[in-house]
């Protein structure tokens, strides 16, 4: 059976030549590399990547853009049914071709990454912004300013935001999209990076080592700039890395039900949601866009999570 | 009565796989008797009293061997072991805090002790347990059973911790560090009612520290350990008066005492309005 | 203790009319006019003024938001003084002219399917999840943990939608395992009643067990590093109750955390598979709602549903200190 | 003659709020000072208000009530400029030599930072600094690059000593500061304090649980009992004749080594 782990057991007799640990960075990056899943991760991210930023390049290769209807590849007489089997993959189209009208679904699969990876890294970045300045804000100022902040977590967290973002969608229908879902994405996740950051800064604010910056003359910027914010770093890249999938997922999510980004822009929830007719018929169009959603999803998680547990364990892996 | 041993390590080794961590230890505890081991941080002491346990970690390969009572302990399966533990020998830590489990009254961990090798309702074990309190001197212990770990302060968890040590009358007694995280009134205390235990129940120890005074004043034998290797062993009388080894030696120098007599720089007392600006 | 619960009941009030406060701004500026969808294609400006008279909402903002906080408690009535008044009992969270129902009342007839939908999802998730996580945190390293936190590491980046279809093209069409899901009650049809419902719950658990394993995993792990579990080795305890009761004990009080925070997502959860799996419960009714633009309903859901999330934070916070006596201590 | 201390306190209060209306008085007035190349002990069992009084008095927290005199300026509710100056004379060296080092900074940022933070320019620059302040507390100068979690104990409580000396202060507070080490190695960082005293006319304010290591450095001793001082005097006076009973039960409990086993191995 299970006893003590030899971790626990080195601090019985205090051995770690050091106690602690290395800073993570170069040699982080470089254990989690040596990893499968990791690698697989990366390359499948880098090819996602680049798809979504050489979109008009990848489809010119490819022959066909993403808004072409190619009503040859579709049987009028079967309903608009892709011409050939396999949904009609052929070397015209890669991934086959949508029903009726014969979009390609390969070329709306790479705008589809665009569109997806656009609204997600910057839903990041604004949420990481609010986040942390709040959350850091809260956790270094304490009192009233820590209580304000706290309440509109709590309030935020409280709300039912899938119907919430449905509502507010729904109702605006004009005006650019994909920055009205960043805001609205943003909105609703500050609060989870907020809380984090928050106990973290609270936490660090405790250590011995910014009462020793206190005590060495340090003003309140300096001790949050330079004694805190470096022992966030890792909290936050992580929590980046993990932030991006919720938000190509929820994007997604909100595509599908009809409220995200407007047709004929494509999207992978959205195409999800077209072929749900179809997918007794021609099952391919509903799979090709499930399956790169839960792909790069799936990538980002575990890329996230590797990060996290070599942070969490101080660089050893 | 014998005159064998009853707890006996001979060239005990213990090595990670990464490393070794201690070497060739061997020493003896008689009947009733206190065996001290003595170190610095990374001596192999805290290792070496977890091995008579069983207690590593399933990586560590230990060679060598422990009999206790003249059975062999080395080599056994952890049920065989498990039956001795808390039972024919029971361990004390460092931390009486972490050491309890904070989500159970102390009266529950201690009769669980008991249950565990003896059976019985949960009412005698806790009537066990009062019993055991009362003995390691905590009053109102028919009340005290019922609190949480984090009621109690910092000496008065230690004696929790020995009233479940004792819960099933051990044998031996395996004490690491168990009064480095007290004050010193509260470390006198828990040295005296050590000592008492022992007396009263004829129980052998091995006890684990790191302070010398301490150890010279429960120890008739004392083994000064230094990375995984006995440095000196000896009663307390040769390793205090007539040590052999250097590191012993250096390690009694380094040890502050009360009636040292250091010389420290003269203050400058600056009367006011002099030289100073 | 009294006074705690007292304490965390009016922090609830007050978040609860700050969600009501902040809800009906959205829907009061930004949402366009109810009145236009419900008069329908004959319409004409007069028409319109006429239902906007009668739905209040030619009043001032704050007239209208007292009429609304006060309907809640004490009831309203729409149209005063007309042919077509409208009395909406108490709490009224609104009155859909669309469905010519109390919002309240609509949201009563289709909790039975959200409920039996969320609760037996929970019930299986929590199960599943926990004992994954035990089983991976005493087997660490090991080939089952590698390929359970691998499982759950999918099972969160699938998106709900896209299982559920994939699970009704399989079971429900190509493999003709189960009938088409329709709500029936557990009493008239108990396999009928089951059949409906499995996909829904293995859907939701799926996604939700995968951060149950996870957060008891990690959780677990920790506490198999504290030192109060080589007391308890060193007891001569034995292996089962060493870990469930000293190991598994401390490690569940964050999943009770996470149980609670998990109420504010699970309605969007039930949404999406009352949707695909066209289930009659609040969710669906809610997306419906929202296609039609049909203002109250939406926002009798919001509330209710933030209503919901809010006490269940209550509720957990009694549970910590329940199983926690150290915070049982700090709230006397 | 009369002197004037370096650092003098009188009459400290420090209140703690601890629920909506309850008050915990940790420490309850006490006064004390320090005079050039002095070292004060203060000993005091766990609850005893000693790190309070420390932290007090490196004004790491305002007192309640009180009067805190440094090189005869009043420096209690002193902030802003005044408080850097305040910093620039008195530094402190903490008990946890890995939690009072931050993780992620170099030896050289976490030496340097007094510098940085107070807005010194130093002749020579910031690195030869470092350098010098390094070789003094006895660590490898080439080893300015590496983390504080590379060293060890002994080691990363040298470079919180290197901090503290950086801004050449005339009180260093140790607040704990050589608990955690290893009798060898505090052995080693007592005598780094003794040569550092003697050499740069530092003052200490040495704050201990152990009676024994502060006999080994301190020139008089306070000890404080439950957020008050129950007796102040020479070392010689509170070690050899201490007058009152707290003192003396404290003195009784520290485990003692024979002392005819002593004198023999002395003798031998």
């Amino acid at each position: 059976m299970a006893v003590p782990s030899s971790a626990q057991l080195e601090e019985v007799d205090g051995q770690a030549p050091g106690g602690g640990s290395k800073p993570p960075g170069a040699s982080a990056l470089k254990t989690i590399l040596r990893k499968p899943s990791v690698i697989f991760s990366l390359a499948f991210l880098l090819i996602v990547t680049g798809m979504a930023v050489f979109a008009p390049w990848v489809t010119q290769l490819s022959g066909w853009g993403p808004l072409q209807f190619d009503e040859s590849a579709v049987d009028s007489s079967t309903g608009g049914l892709p011409l050939g089997p396999w949904g009609g993959i052929s070397a015209d189209h890669w991934f086959g071709v949508e029903p009726q009208n014969g979009r390609d679904i390969f070329a709306r699969i790479v705008y589809g990454a665009r569109v997806s990876m656009l609204i997600a890294i910057c839903a990041t970045a604004l949420t990481m912004l609010i986040g942390v300045t709040l959350g850091m804000l809260a956790g270094f100022a304490g009192g009233w300013v820590d209580a304000v902040i706290s309440r509109l977590m709590d309030f935020l967290m409280a709300f039912p935001a899938l119907i919430f973002m449905i509502a507010v969608l729904s109702a605006v229908p004009q005006g650019n999209r994909p920055l009205l879902l960043v805001l609205v994405l943003s909105l609703f996740s500050w609060p989870q990076t907020a809380r984090v950051v928050r106990g973290q800064a609270m936490s660090i604010t405790n250590r011995e080592f910014v009462e020793a910056a206190r005590a060495s003359g340090a003003g309140r910027m300096t001790l949050v700039f330079k004694e805190v914010l470096p022992n966030l770093s890792g909290t936050v890249i992580v929590m980046a890395t993990l932030a991006v999938p919720t938000f190509i997922a929820t994007e997604a999510g909100l595509s599908f039900l009809g409220v995200g980004v407007i047709p004929p822009t494509p999207s992978w929830g959205q195409m999800i949601a077209q072929a749900v007719p179809w997918y007794a018929s021609h099952p391919l169009f509903f799979a090709v866009p499930g399956i790169f959603l839960f792909l790069t999803v799936f990538s980002f998680t575990i890329l996230g999570d590797n990060l996290q547990k070599v942070w969490a364990s101080g660089g050893r892996s | 009565m014998t005159d064998k041993p009853m707890l006996q390590v001979v060239d005990l080794t213990i090595a990670f796989p990464t490393a070794a961590v201690v070497d060739q230890v061997s020493f003896e505890i008689p009947q009733g008797g206190t065996m001290g081991l003595v170190g610095e941080s990374g001596s192999g002491k805290s290792m070496t009293s977890l091995a008579v346990m069983g207690l590593l970690p399933r990586e560590a390969r230990t060679t060598g061997r422990i009999s206790f009572m003249d059975e062999e302990l080395l080599g056994r399966s952890d049920r065989q072991m498990r039956r001795l533990r808390g039972d024919r020998m029971a361990m004390i830590f460092q931390d009486p805090l972490s050491s309890l489990n904070p989500y159970y009254t102390v009266g529950f961990q201690i009769a669980e002790a008991y249950r565990a090798h003896r059976g019985g309702s949960r009412r005698a074990g806790l009537r066990r347990a009062v019993e055991a309190m009362d003995r390691v001197k905590i009053v109102d212990a028919d009340k005290r059973v019922n609190h949480y770990p984090h009621q109690f302060s910092g000496g008065m968890r230690q004696r929790v911790m020995i009233a479940m040590a004792l819960v099933c009358e051990p044998e031996l007694i395996i004490a690491d560090e168990p009064t480095t995280a007290l004050d010193v009134t509260v470390q006198a205390q828990i040295l005296e009612l050590l000592a008492e235990v022992q007396q009263s129940t004829g129980a052998g120890m091995l006890f684990i520290t790191h302070d010398l005074a301490v150890v010279s004043q429960v120890s008739d034998r004392i083994t000064v350990m230094r990375h995984g290797r006995t440095v000196e062993q000896g009663t307390a009388e040769q390793i205090f008066s007539r040590p052999s080894n250097d590191y012993t030696r250096q390690l009694l120098a380094a040890t502050p005492r009360l009636d040292d007599q250091v010389d420290l720089p003269e203050p400058i007392l600056t009367p006011v309005g002099s030289e100073d600006s | 203790m009294i006074s705690y619960i007292l304490k965390r009941l009016l922090g609830a009030v007050v978040t609860m009319l700050a969600v009501i406060f902040f809800t009906f701004i959205i829907f009061f500026y930004l949402t366009p006019d109810p009145a236009a969808s419900i008069c329908g294609d004959a319409c004409t400006p007069d028409t319109i003024v006429q239902i906007r008279r009668q739905l209040g909402l030619e009043e001032p903002f704050f007239v209208q938001f007292w009429a609304f906080l006060s309907g809640i408690f004490v009831g309203r009535t729409y149209g005063e003084g007309t042919a077509a008044e409208i009395y909406c009992s108490a709490p009224c969270l609104g009155y859909s002219f669309q469905y010519r129902t109390d919002v309240f009342d609509g949201i009563v007839d289709r909790l039975p399917v959200t409920i039996t939908i969320a609760v037996g999802a929970a019930v299986l998730w929590i199960l599943s999840g926990v004992a994954a996580g035990v089983i991976s945190a005493v087997k660490q390293g090991t080939w089952w943990d590698r390929g359970a936190m691998m499982f759950a590491l999918a099972g969160v980046s699938l998106p709900n939608y896209f299982v559920a279809l994939v699970l009704q093209y399989l079971l429900v069409v190509q493999l003709q395992w189960l009938p088409f899901p329709a709500v029936v009650g557990f009493t008239d049809d108990p396999t009928r009643w089951f059949q409906t419902y499995i996909m829904p719950w293995t859907v939701l658990a799926l996604m939700y067990a995968s951060m149950y394993a996870r957060l008891t995993r990690t959780n677990m792990i920790d506490t198999l590093g504290e030192n109060f579990m080589r007391t308890a080795h060193a007891k001569g305890l034995r292996p089962a109750p060493i870990m469930l009761r000293h190991g598994l004990r401390p490690s569940l009080t964050p999943v009770v955390t996470l149980l609670g925070m998990d109420f504010a997502t699970l309605l969007g959860g039930a949404l999406i598979t009352e949707t695909v799996f066209g289930l009659n419960g609040v969710g669906r009714w809610a997306y419906n709602a929202i296609g039609t633009n049909d203002q109250p309903v939406i926002m009798g859901v919001t509330l209710l549903a933030a209503f919901a999330v809010i006490i269940a934070n209550i509720v957990v916070d009694l549970t910590y200190t329940a199983l926690d006596p150290r915070v049982r201590e700090s709230t006397k | 003659m009369t002197r004037q201390p370096l650092l003098r306190a009188e009459n400290l209060v420090r209140d703690f709020r601890t629920g909506p209306r309850t008050i915990f008085r940790a420490v309850k007035g006490v006064s004390f000072d320090v005079a050039r190349r002095e070292t004060l002990g203060i000993v005091g069992e766990s609850g005893s208000g000693k790190s309070t009084t420390a932290r007090m008095a490196a004004k790491l927290i305002e007192p309640t009530e009180g009067l805190l005199e440094f090189d005869g300026v009043d420096v209690t509710y002193k902030a802003g400029k005044a408080l850097r100056d305040f910093r620039g004379g008195v530094q402190v060296v903490f008990q946890d030599p890995y939690s009072s080092l931050n993780p992620r900074h170099t030896v050289e940022q976490v030496i340097s930072a007094p510098l940085l933070y107070q807005g010194r320019k130093v002749l020579g620059g910031r690195r030869r600094v470092v350098k010098e302040s390094m070789e003094r507390v006895g660590l490898n100068p080439d080893h300015s690059g590496r983390y504080p979690a590379q060293f060890s104990g002994g080691q990363a409580q040298r470079i919180g000593i290197a901090r503290a000396l950086v801004v050449e202060p005339q009180l260093v507070i140790c607040d704990e500061a050589v608990s955690a080490l290893d009798v060898s190695v505090q052995a080693q960082v007592l005598d780094l304090l003794r040569d550092l005293q003697r050499d740069l006319n530092l003052s200490y304010i040495f704050i201990a649980h152990d009676l024994a290591v502060v006999r080994q450095i301190a020139h008089k001793v306070a000890v404080m009992k439950s957020g008050e001082i129950v007796e102040q005097g020479s070392r010689e006076a509170i070690f050899d004749a201490p007058r009152h009973e707290y003192t003396q039960s404290l003195l009784a409990a520290v485990p003692q080594v024979d002392p005819s086993w002593e004198a023999a191995r002395q003798a031998g």
